[in-house]
């Protein structure tokens, strides 16, 4: 095996090495991502989007293999408008999250993809619902998923409250998230998230550079772009 | 069918219709002892009640014209289309029963793609009316199907110039210079009889598809109640708006 | 592959310096080097210095395999011996030589065949050649082909396992007359009539035990080696080239002929040109 | 050893002017075993189109028996015959239909076209079409004939010329494949030339079968 | 009878009947062939009025250039194209099928295709076979709701972008992209970088080469710049070239087939 082939096979499976959390606050949900997607060891994208809507109320947090995830989440959508024009009102978190399940569970020998539900519905506020590899499903009141989600385990024992505010959830996960892009190689690039509460959904974005630093990290200077784009010498010339 | 049903499909493109069942020939159940096949004889009355639809294949071009009379003035008449497109360079318009024909035009599409995806090539106008006439053909003699109730006629240009087929509801074409159908055919085909010349040129075909089309015509006729695709030696067929219509009407007066 | 498997003589995978190639002679042949040939001593080549040992054998055997495809055969007739061989050499598909002269000529009197691995037998023919002479020297009278053939397999039989590929026949002539051994890698040595070594021997074979009579003349053994050559080139991908027949006789060898293989078929099998031909034109349509 | 070089084989389709040529070895063999020294690989679609298939000999003819049998059907269906480019959007369709299991082989497709102009195309085993406008190559001597018609090849020859090129390049090459040789086929046709066309000029179609000059230094 | 019926002409779909066949040689030892790749460097970026997508020429079988202008850049709609990386006659194959699928759309909506008709096309047969058919796309076109550039790679996963690399030289146009890609690019500066990313792919690495394609597609208007850039000419022409004398080869038999000629004046060809 060449070191060539192990830099970049643009055919090994596209595969996200995530970083995703879902909390309750005590108004609705705060879900949580990274925007690292990998192919191998070659970064494809570094801004890419992995909490997707579902729902005008539900949305979900993808991780594992990126085709096997958008498949999912593409069919409980189908799935979730059908379901919402036969109800004649939105879905509830519950349905959409056990559709995932269903989905997950059914074809469990073909896919590769963990992911985190989280929504608001009238019936029962905001809900996170967990279903990870093998389509089992929890309720929890915070879940943590994907690679990065090791790093976070003693974090969220510590830091976790019940009836946060809306803020205080978000800046947790902010920084739960950057905390695991530190440590994790395969969790990158910027955050985005979604906060979903009885009056609609935001979504946020926090770049690179904003993030807080960690443990021995060292400050973002010049970035390269500044670099290549200022006067400074050739670093080569002919 | 041996080794050629798969199981799924490369394309989404389906057979809708099964192979011949010889036991539905076996019972006669659909001939009269008159060796009439009374199946097809209804249908043709759909189409000869339907509205009057009329094509001319010029020297360098053909045109298909029809009548579009609808129900009540309160249906929008721009929602309506008779005259469609088969590929880029053939069209084709009914007499009879409309989902009938939409039914015909959405699989004689299909065969043309699976034509087109074969030999990346157009498919020639013979081959797509054979085919289609073959899914009519089909119908007559297919367990719990009835025969299409239309007439179709096919206007197409390609490497064997402009040609005009008309399709019947058994499954029979011809090849025509000129023809119609429908409710007027008699009157509209002896006007065609006199009118039509071997060297006329597309524009002159279109004006004798509109005397022809109001030569029967109940009302003022109007680029919003009848339609005219056209198709030359630039091989691309199309419908005329209701603006160029009216142009072409105007030139006639 | 990378270097690492073939490392200096020292077994530590270090950056130490190989001065081996300096000395004066060649790889450190276990003792060959001593005329008298003592084989009391074991020869070993180094040990290369790899995790995989077994895998490594194995593709350094896959190495030497591709240039095995070879005719070459040789037998004792009335007058003395016919040596022929082709003259191509191929890896896998590829042809990479048309050229390769595959008799190999040991001193005057006696000459070998290469089949197998190119360098193998280039070399231990090389070898024997030198053997030959110091034997000659330390004892006034020149080498019987048994004892040259013998001293070959004994030096092949003391590297057996060790991915070695060499088939070859040694003949010459002695004081005994007409001598012809045929000897490989896997330790054999056969005394014997006639012989056919390589991937086109069956095809030589048949050709030779059908035509083959003690009292042939010198002509007519030679012509059946390059007919058994021609035929084993015809059908063996894997030969082709020149069909070089050498006799061995009384007085040494002496190369008789070089054919070219293709010339060889027409002139075996003649084609008369065909006229042209002309199918009749149908009548246009008037 | 690659299914390839399992019978071994050298073809090469060349455009002249308003011609083309297209040439094969001649060997069949099993492996490195000479089983003919006759082999046809190339294969009559009609008169002014030519496929020639390398690869595994069974599935050659397979293929060939079915191109046969869809031209046919084509003739029959629409009463003209299939212009090249069609031709090989057809090969290139049947070849992509086994993309799972496919055969092995690799045609080399030659024709005139409707105002005779030539067409050459070659595709791998899954049906990917390569088109040319100088020379395409396959078999399991290709490597050496693409470096043959890299500097034989010339823009423009005439029909005489073209076949001294084409029968050269292939000759070379197989001279450097085990797996191919014993002469060549070549076939060379020349449409009729519309303004030079007279009743007693209509030739085109040559179908050459040449020796091997194998020469090497001695 | 079944036997020729079954070879008669079909539905599509793949045949599976050769497989086991195929997989015995393997058992015993034969070597599949390799297939013709295009080890090849695609990009795509949006600019200031739509899409741009570019790709190099060259197509690969194992070592081997086995075309050097190859045409990478497939047709999906009059608004849409589809650059393709991997296994050249997948990519061929799958893109003619969607673009025909394409085709019947539009006739049965009388619409103008969307860009995400042709993605979820795309990704769900992409998805069906697991990776098995190998084809890594850029896709990219104006409709109805602006301009889009995605990536699909061979499993099925598809990215939204403003700019995407695949292929082989991937990394070498990407990085060219990440130095100097900014928002609101003109067209002039939009064809420039794809160019600077193409040739960064061609000169970098070895399963691209030859010359740059570029497609320019805008509200209403798409522009196929095939070749617009030919960085690599051949130098070694020999002007003299090869001349062999006429009966330089020896030839053992020649037979002259003349062509059925068919009626050569053209104007009664029409008549029935």
């Amino acid at each position: 095996m060449s070191t060539f082939s192990m830099d970049h096979d643009p055919s090994a499976p596209h595969s996200m090495g995530t970083t995703i959390i879902g909390v309750t606050y005590n108004g609705g949900v705060v879900l949580g991502a990274d925007s690292r997607t990998s192919t191998g060891m070659y970064v494809a994208n570094r801004a890419s989007d992995k909490i997707t809507q579902l729902t005008d109320n539900v949305y979900v947090c993808r991780s594992g293999s990126a085709a096997d995830s958008q498949i999912v989440s593409d069919y409980v959508r189908y799935f979730l408008n059908q379901h919402t024009i036969q109800l004649g009102q939105p879905a509830t978190v519950k349905v959409a999250a056990n559709l995932v399940r269903l989905l997950s569970y059914q074809n469990k020998n073909m896919l590769q993809t963990g992911l985190i539900v989280g929504g608001w519905d009238k019936y029962e506020g905001g809900q996170i619902y967990s279903v990870p590899l093998g389509g089992t499903i929890l309720r929890q009141p915070f879940t943590i998923g994907g690679s990065g989600s090791s790093y976070l385990y003693g974090f969220f024992d510590q830091a976790w409250k019940e009836g946060m505010s809306k803020d205080e959830a978000e800046k947790l996960v902010v920084k739960a998230v950057s905390l695991a892009i530190a440590r994790d190689g395969a969790s990158g690039g910027v955050i985005r998230t979604v906060i979903i509460n009885a009056e609609g959904v935001t979504r946020n974005f926090y770049s690179g550079e904003s993030l807080p630093l960690w443990h021995e990290e060292i400050e973002p200077r010049n970035s390269l772009l500044d670099i290549l784009s200022s006067s400074s010498p050739e670093p080569m010339s002919m | 069918m041996g080794d050629s049903q798969y199981s799924f499909s490369l394309t989404t493109f389906r057979h809708a219709f099964s192979f011949i069942r010889p036991h539905t020939l076996a019972h006669h159940r659909n001939l009269s002892p008159s060796g009439k096949l009374v199946q097809i004889e209804h249908a043709l009355m759909a189409v000869g009640s339907g509205q009057t639809s009329l094509g001319i294949k010029a020297a360098n071009g053909v045109v298909i014209a029809t009548e579009k009379k609808l129900p009540s003035i309160l249906v929008d008449e721009t929602s309506v289309q008779k005259i469609q497109l088969m590929t880029s360079n053939i069209g084709v318009v009914y007499s009879g029963m409309g989902p009938d024909s939409r039914v015909l035009v959405r699989k004689s599409r299909k065969q043309a793609q699976q034509y087109y995806r074969l030999y990346k090539e157009p498919i020639p106008v013979t081959q797509l009316v054979r085919e289609t006439a073959a899914v009519m053909q089909e119908f007559t003699q297919s367990g719990g199907v009835r025969p299409f109730g239309v007439s179709l006629l096919v206007a197409g240009y390609d490497d064997n110039g402009p040609q005009l087929f008309q399709v019947d509801p058994s499954g029979s074409y011809f090849s025509w210079k000129a023809s119609a159908m429908g409710k007027n055919v008699s009157n509209a085909k002896t006007f065609l009889e006199k009118r039509y010349t071997e060297d006329m040129e597309l524009d002159d075909a279109v004006h004798t598809a509109i005397l022809t089309l109001k030569e029967g015509f109940e009302g003022q006729i109007s680029g919003k109640n009848i339609e005219i695709g056209i198709i030359g030696a630039d091989r691309k067929f199309r419908v005329l708006t209701p603006a160029e219509v009216d142009d072409y009407l105007a030139e006639v007066e | 592959m990378g270097d690492s498997k073939f490392p200096s003589h020292c077994k530590l995978p270090n950056m130490k310096l190989d001065t081996s190639g300096l000395e004066t002679f060649a790889p450190r042949p276990g003792g060959l080097d001593d005329p008298l040939c003592d084989i009391s001593v074991a020869p070993s080549f180094d040990l290369p210095s790899c995790a995989d040992f077994d895998g490594f054998q194995k593709s350094a055997v896959q190495m030497v395999k591709p240039a095995k495809g070879t005719t070459t055969l040789a037998f004792v007739f009335k007058e003395g011996v016919i040596v022929a061989a082709d003259s191509r050499a191929s890896m896998g598909g590829y042809i990479s030589s048309q050229t390769v002269k595959k008799i190999i000529e040991i001193n005057p009197y006696m000459i070998g065949t290469m089949a197998g691995g190119a360098a193998d037998c280039q070399f231990w023919h090389r070898n024997l050649g030198i053997k030959c002479r110091l034997h000659e020297l330390a004892n006034k009278r020149r080498i019987s082909v048994t004892g040259a053939s013998k001293l070959l397999a004994n030096i092949l039989y003391s590297y057996r396992g060790m991915g070695l590929s060499v088939g070859t026949m040694i003949a010459g002539w002695d004081e005994t007359g007409p001598g012809l051994y045929y000897v490989d890698s896997e330790g054999g040595r056969l005394k014997g009539k006639r012989f056919s070594v390589g991937s086109g021997s069956p095809y030589a074979y048949g050709v030779l035990d059908n035509g083959y009579r003690h009292e042939m003349s010198i002509e007519e053994a030679a012509e059946l080696a390059r007919r058994a050559i021609y035929h084993a080139t015809f059908r063996d991908g894997a030969s082709g080239g020149v069909a070089s027949v050498y006799y061995v006789g009384p007085d040494g060898w002496k190369k008789l002929s070089g054919d070219d293989v293709g010339e060889l078929h027409y002139r075996y099998y003649p084609v008369v040109p065909a006229p042209v031909e002309q199918e009749m034109a149908d009548a246009p349509p008037a | 050893m690659s299914i390839f070089e399992y019978n071994g084989s050298a073809l090469v389709a060349m455009v002249g002017k308003n011609c083309f040529g297209i040439a094969s070895d001649r060997r069949l063999g099993v492996q490195l075993q000479t089983i003919a020294t006759d082999f046809r690989k190339i294969y009559k679609i009609h008169d002014k189109l030519y496929i020639g298939l390398s690869g595994l000999a069974t599935d050659a003819q397979t293929l060939y028996q079915r191109l046969v049998f869809r031209h046919k059907l084509y003739l029959l269906r629409e009463e003209r015959n299939m212009k090249p480019e069609t031709f090989a959007s057809l090969v290139s369709a049947l070849l992509y239909e086994k993309r799972f299991g496919p055969y092995f082989c690799q045609p080399v497709i030659a024709g005139l076209g409707d105002d005779n102009k030539p067409f050459i195309c070659t595709m791998d085993s899954l049906g990917a079409k390569e088109l040319a406008k100088d020379f395409v190559v396959s078999g399991s001597a290709s490597e050496s004939l693409y470096g043959a018609c890299e500097s034989m090849y010339k823009p423009d020859m005439e029909p005489d010329e073209l076949f001294e090129s084409i029968s050269q390049a292939l000759l070379a090459s197989v001279d450097r494949d085990c797996l191919s040789g014993w002469g060549g086929h070549v076939l060379l046709v020349r449409g009729p030339l519309k303004e030079e066309w007279t009743k007693s000029d209509i030739c085109s179609t040559k179908n050459y079968s040449m020796l091997s000059d194998q020469r090497i230094m001695k | 009878m079944a036997k020729v019926m079954a070879d008669a002409p079909q539905k599509g779909g793949f045949s599976f009947d050769l497989c086991r066949r195929n997989e015995m040689l393997v058992k015993k030892g034969i070597q599949l062939p390799g297939f013709r790749k295009t080890g090849t460097t695609i990009v795509g970026l949006i600019f200031l009025d739509g899409v741009i997508l570019g790709a190099d020429t060259r197509a690969t079988e194992g070592p081997i250039v086995a075309d050097k202008n190859c045409e990478k850049i497939h047709y999906m709609a009059p608004n849409i194209y589809c650059c393709g990386a991997g296994t050249a006659a997948d990519t061929e194959a799958v893109t003619d099928m969607v673009s025909s699928q394409l085709q019947l759309h539009r006739y049965s909506t009388g619409r103008e295709s969307r860009v995400v008709t042709a993605l979820t096309l795309l990704k769900s047969h992409l998805f069906s076979y697991q990776g098995y058919v190998s084809a890594a796309l850029v896709l990219g076109g104006v409709d109805v709701t602006g301009p889009h550039l995605h990536t699909v790679y061979p499993h099925g996963s598809t990215d939204t972008l403003p700019f995407a690399t695949m292929g082989s030289g991937s990394l070498a146009a990407m990085a060219v992209f990440e130095s100097k890609y900014k928002e609101g690019l003109t067209r002039e500066e939009g064809i420039q970088l794809v160019c600077e990313a193409i040739c960064s792919g061609i000169f970098n690495d070895l399963g691209s080469g030859s010359n740059v394609d570029v497609c320019v597609i805008t509200k209403g208007k798409t522009e196929y710049l095939r070749n617009h850039q030919l960085p690599n000419p051949r130098t070694y022409i020999s002007k003299r070239g090869y001349s062999f004398a006429k009966g330089h080869t020896e030839v053992l038999s020649t037979k002259i087939i003349p062509l059925k000629v068919v009626e050569v004046a053209e104007a009664d060809a029409m008549e029935e």
